[in-house]
């Protein structure tokens, strides 16, 4: 039980154990079959599993979105990957259009168990093409399921249920979470969707970080104790459907919420765990903050790049100033995330 | 039966229930657009008989004669349409979305293209599950436009995978004429760049249709690749609706006259006995008319269905 | 000034006029040239402005986005018009990856004034695929603008200035929105964004209505006053930039928020605007509820179609609840709008 | 200076700015992807000596050898490599986003075959101003098979459009080859369908590729619509990043030698006396020497530009 994987390792072992014990899984997407591998989350499953189960394809996101639909249509359990998330943009129709209302729309005679994974890329000068997280267009469209697992553990878990749902599931990764460790036990393991995680409790402050952002507000979590404050950090993991009875709980002990994402504020998952917690709160209400992307294009250049992102810094800040106030301001050390610093791709 | 009366049998079937909805239309029973292909039914009928009762089509939007053809169940098509409980999506697609996949008919779409890699990739999924399945993507002059035909056709070459195109070329997307969105008119070229062999067939003579089909449909079968037929057809109704449009201004009734002409149940007709005729049509007539009371006499969905089958999830 | 238009009439006035006045504003999208002109809002431009300023698109959505993109950067204005929404969903990669990004990623060296018209339809069974009301979407990408103006003073007003506006808009319709009537100057005018409308005064309760359901608002208003509840109707009209300060303020006053959408409620508009208004609210909190889509796809039979949509009973009952509480519970006459009930079509 | 001489010239000059680029990588001062054209330089010279100074280019994201070729100022371009705000996009785009609107190079994207259609609808708006602008719109062998590709032939043949698409086909998406991707691999058979008249042409003879190029240019600006240019090169270094990658296994150094062999460089340096090219070499030196002292004396964008020029708002 403590063996240690990184969360590119824990979806490839996920990958690889469903491809092994369901022959109905199929992996598409650009790139799954060379000697890169995503990242190395799909490496070597071409060589086990036969070029006919994990397949490239050609530059045609559309109509390969309808085909890992028809796919699954037809019997499979695709699982489509894409090696950015802002090529997703180019899947919408098949996706949103088909995949989300086939079910219903069609009474109930079929089903359409297809994962999207996709990675958000950061860093590098990854501009503003190859940095978007875009969960909450996803959030929005009942028929489907979004998650973004934080850890190597539930990243093999949250695959394994995805790959077995019988709907289509967003599956949204981080190119900074491939580099994680974490335990990861062996055998098959499925985590059932719509429940979060509380990474780490707390008393003072509760802090809801999506996706990387788990990441970065554990670092903050360690910076507010520096000074006294007791922060619990909890990871949705799982975004539609979103567990908004474990938030509200945390939020109803600590009295004050922080929503950190990896995307726009605007109509954004923080938007949507703000709104739902203050209905599950009812008459209470809590001082509470959100925390994006800036509401901007994501910029290149390393100076501009590091502003446009929540750090353990500010999120630290606006953690202790809804604890403090205003009235005392703080001025963390600034951490920057050893994974940030490091990466120079492959992209 | 031989095959011209089986041809007739079905070309009139599906003509007369189309016929049937326009003269219902009026009454508001049917709450929905609806798409006729009156006209168009011979190449549905053509192509289908070379299918297999296992072999799948993906119909369009206006889908009422490749569902019936691939023979989809009558009365869950004329309960949907009627938004009842009983139709074949249990009132919640409506004529746009018709499915039947007990029949092979994979679910239509509202957006036109959409469908198109839809069948690519259950072709797919045939050649992973190793059967001889086909499937026959059925879509409109105007939704080769769409990025997706193409990228539907480079990837079902590239595989070689079992799939029929088949192009329903009624000259029109709309009220737009084929001229005013495509430079050259040969849709056959288009398929040929990515070495799909194509042939432009007549959407009229269903006999001939067959023919050619069934050959198509045996090299696909016989992994050859995929086939992309282009068959030329003509609507006689307005896009959406019951009515005739040629009024309208953007088509003439002149234009229309040789198609009139060559109308497939038409052409089907004359080379039948009267008697037989007679025959055939009473029988049809009596179908239709007990798939209508179907229709009438089922219940709506309850409220409960509103918010039910978003998601499947496992017992 | 008192002179009536409908709202159609209102957009093909506000276009024609500009057309008249600006040779770089074009129009293009399927059957905008025929002879239904998109309900009649592009009816005549290609006949008065010829065929090279209003023409016809091939079923390309994609790349006739990136065409209206590059004609905008060519020095054109032009204006994109989808008859569904839905449609859209096959332009989210120039909309989102190149029309909102390129002034910010290209230095501010270029801009991208385009125009995207797209009508949320329903009734008549349009089903899933032809009822989205996607604005939510674009509300979350930094870049665009959004505006769903619902009288036809402002539907003039905002197409003249989204013609204007030196970026890409997205400006919402309603297929129930294009018969109401209303006075519209014959004036050439345009309305800045970020303003939202006051459509109706009251004490009692605030009543965000987007889009078309602004108009069911004011008839929710009117059963309200029926029992003596003040209800204030404020349509926002622009959602990207929100006008925060009116709702707030509003908010501040009647002490109780409702907010109706023509589009689901998870990461959507109805969302944002809790969030943001109890932002702009600092610690205040006050009771809120949200109405839109029911969490499906949209059913074609009449009577689930009807229990989909928030209607004026719903919405009605929804303030009284948060007026007097769910302890008085309280049925209002059903009102079927009328254009919901007259609608079948043309599509 | 004859031809030889000038296009020796700019092919050198974007070779030596690319080693250049690879040089200085390891040093992380450019933080950013770079995707290098080394080997494919003969492409973009080709073309553009055949486009007027007012004509247009739509670049990839491997556009440093196009965005040099069309005239992009030289120091904005490594000053955007190092994130300053002197670059080309004020350091907010990097090497993916070149653009220099003044001369005739329109913004890059990172996303590939985006920048297919905006060539497209710039034309369009050329048409509408009666301008005699051309616009070259380059890509590479895998975006033909995005849908937005076709979709973008369709229209500009179907309209006449001013365009020159110029697929740079060097055989590889990423480390997909091309009949991985592509059942049948003449891509010029996509753009016949469309009757949109089309070449193979060799991206290694500048020369050559020159005048094709130049009778293409031609007739597009006659009002014939628009060519298709299919440009057969190949990539000398790895998809993304300064080093080359022959033993990562996709492809051999055995296959990259007859390209090396017929490295445009070299092909033009042949030709010319050994004096000639010293001086050019040394001129060549001196600037690229100037650009990144340029770029390295430059700033970096202050905090303020984060959130500046999302939208323009009139004044
Ligand atoms: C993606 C998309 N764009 C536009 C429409 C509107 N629309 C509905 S049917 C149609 C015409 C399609 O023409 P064609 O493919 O020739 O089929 P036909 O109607 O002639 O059978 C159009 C443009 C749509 N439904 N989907
Ligand atoms: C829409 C999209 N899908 C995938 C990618 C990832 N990607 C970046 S470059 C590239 C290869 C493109 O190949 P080609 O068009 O031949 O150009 P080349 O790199 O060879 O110059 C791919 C797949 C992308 N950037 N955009
Ligand atoms: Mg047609
Ligand atoms: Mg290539």
């Amino acid at each position: 039980m403590t063996r240690k994987l990184s969360y590119a390792e824990a979806l490839l072992e996920a990958t690889h154990q469903e491809m092994a014990h369901d022959p109905s899984v199929v992996v598409l997407g650009m790139g799954v079959d060379d000697f890169r591998g995503i990242y190395g989350t799909t490496k070597g499953l071409a060589e086990t599993f036969g070029p006919e189960r994990c397949f490239d394809t050609p530059l045609s996101e559309d109509a390969m979105t309808g085909v890992a639909i028809g796919a699954a249509l037809g019997g499979m359990r695709p699982i489509h990957v894409h090696i950015r998330m802002d090529f997703v943009l180019l899947c919408m129709n098949q996706l949103l259009n088909i995949a989300a209302k086939a079910r219903y729309m069609y009474g109930a005679s079929v089903s359409v168990p297809i994962v999207v994974r996709s990675v958000i890329g950061r860093s590098w000068g990854q501009g503003a093409q190859h940095s978007q997280g875009l969960h909450s267009l996803f959030m929005h469209v009942p028929g489907l399921k979004v998650v973004a697992p934080s850890t190597p553990y539930d990243a093999k878990g949250c695959l394994v249920q995805a790959i077995r749902d019988n709907n289509p599931v967003m599956f949204v990764e981080h190119r900074m979470l491939h580099f994680q460790r974490g335990t990861v036990p062996e055998h098959l393991y499925a985590l059932p969707f719509g429940h979060a995680r509380v990474l780490s409790p707390g008393t003072d402050v509760t802090i809801v970080g999506i996706s990387y952002m788990a990441v970065e507000s554990l670092r903050a979590q360690s910076l507010l104790a520096e000074v006294g404050i007791s922060a619990e950090v909890i990871d949705p993991v799982s975004l539609l459907p979103l567990d908004v009875d474990t938030i509200a709980a945390s939020v109803a002990k600590t009295g004050r919420l922080l929503i950190v994402d990896t995307a726009w504020t605007s109509c954004g998952a923080t938007a949507e765990i703000v709104t739902a917690v203050f209905e599950r709160l009812g008459g209470r209400s809590v001082p509470f903050r959100r925390l994006g992307y800036a509401a901007a294009p994501c910029p290149t250049t390393k100076n501009l790049e590091n502003l446009y992102y929540p750090t353990p810094a500010t999120i630290a800040q606006a953690a202790h100033s809804l604890v403090r106030g205003d009235k005392q301001p703080w001025q963390p050390r600034s951490v920057e995330a050893p994974e940030v610093v490091e990466f120079k791709g492959p992209f | 039966m031989n095959q011209t009366e089986v041809f007739y049998r079905q070309v009139l079937r599906i003509r007369r229930v189309e016929e049937e909805v326009a003269r219902v239309y009026p009454t508001d029973k049917i709450k929905s657009p609806v798409h006729l292909s009156i006209g168009q039914e011979g190449v549905s009928v053509g192509i289908c008989a070379a299918l297999r009762k296992t072999d799948v089509v993906c119909p369009t939007y206006r889908g009422h004669a490749l569902y019936l053809a691939k023979g989809g169940d009558l009365n869950a098509m004329i309960a949907e349409l009627y938004g009842k409980v009983t139709g074949c999506t249990r009132g919640k697609g409506g004529s746009m979305h018709l499915i039947d996949v007990a029949a092979g008919v994979l679910g239509a779409s509202a957006i036109v293209g959409t469908t198109i890699p839809l069948a690519v990739g259950y072709a797919y999924a045939q050649r992973v599950k190793k059967t001889d399945t086909v499937v026959a993507s059925f879509f409109g002059d105007g939704a080769v436009d769409e990025g997706a035909f193409h990228e539907s056709m480079n990837f079902a070459a590239l595989h070689k995978l079992p799939v029929l195109f088949v192009c329903e070329n009624n000259f029109y997307s709309i009220h737009s004429p084929q001229l005013a969105r495509q430079p050259h008119a040969n849709l056959c070229d288009r398929a040929s760049s990515y070495g799909v062999k194509s042939e432009q067939l007549d959407g009229c003579d269903v006999p001939e249709l067959y023919a050619r089909a069934q050959a198509a449909v045996e090299s696909v079968r016989a992994g050859d690749g995929p086939r992309f037929l282009e068959c030329m057809t003509y609507r006689f109704r307005e896009h959406v609706g019951p009515n005739e449009d040629f009024h309208a201004g953007y088509r003439s009734r002149e234009e229309a006259e040789p198609w009139f002409a060559r109308d497939p149940l038409r052409l089907l007709g004359q080379r039948l006995d009267p008697i037989v005729r007679t025959r055939i049509e009473a029988e049809v007539e009596l179908e239709i008319a007990d798939a209508f009371a179907f229709a009438e006499s089922s219940p709506f969905p309850p409220s409960e269905e509103l918010l039910a089958d978003v998601y499947l999830e496992a017992q």
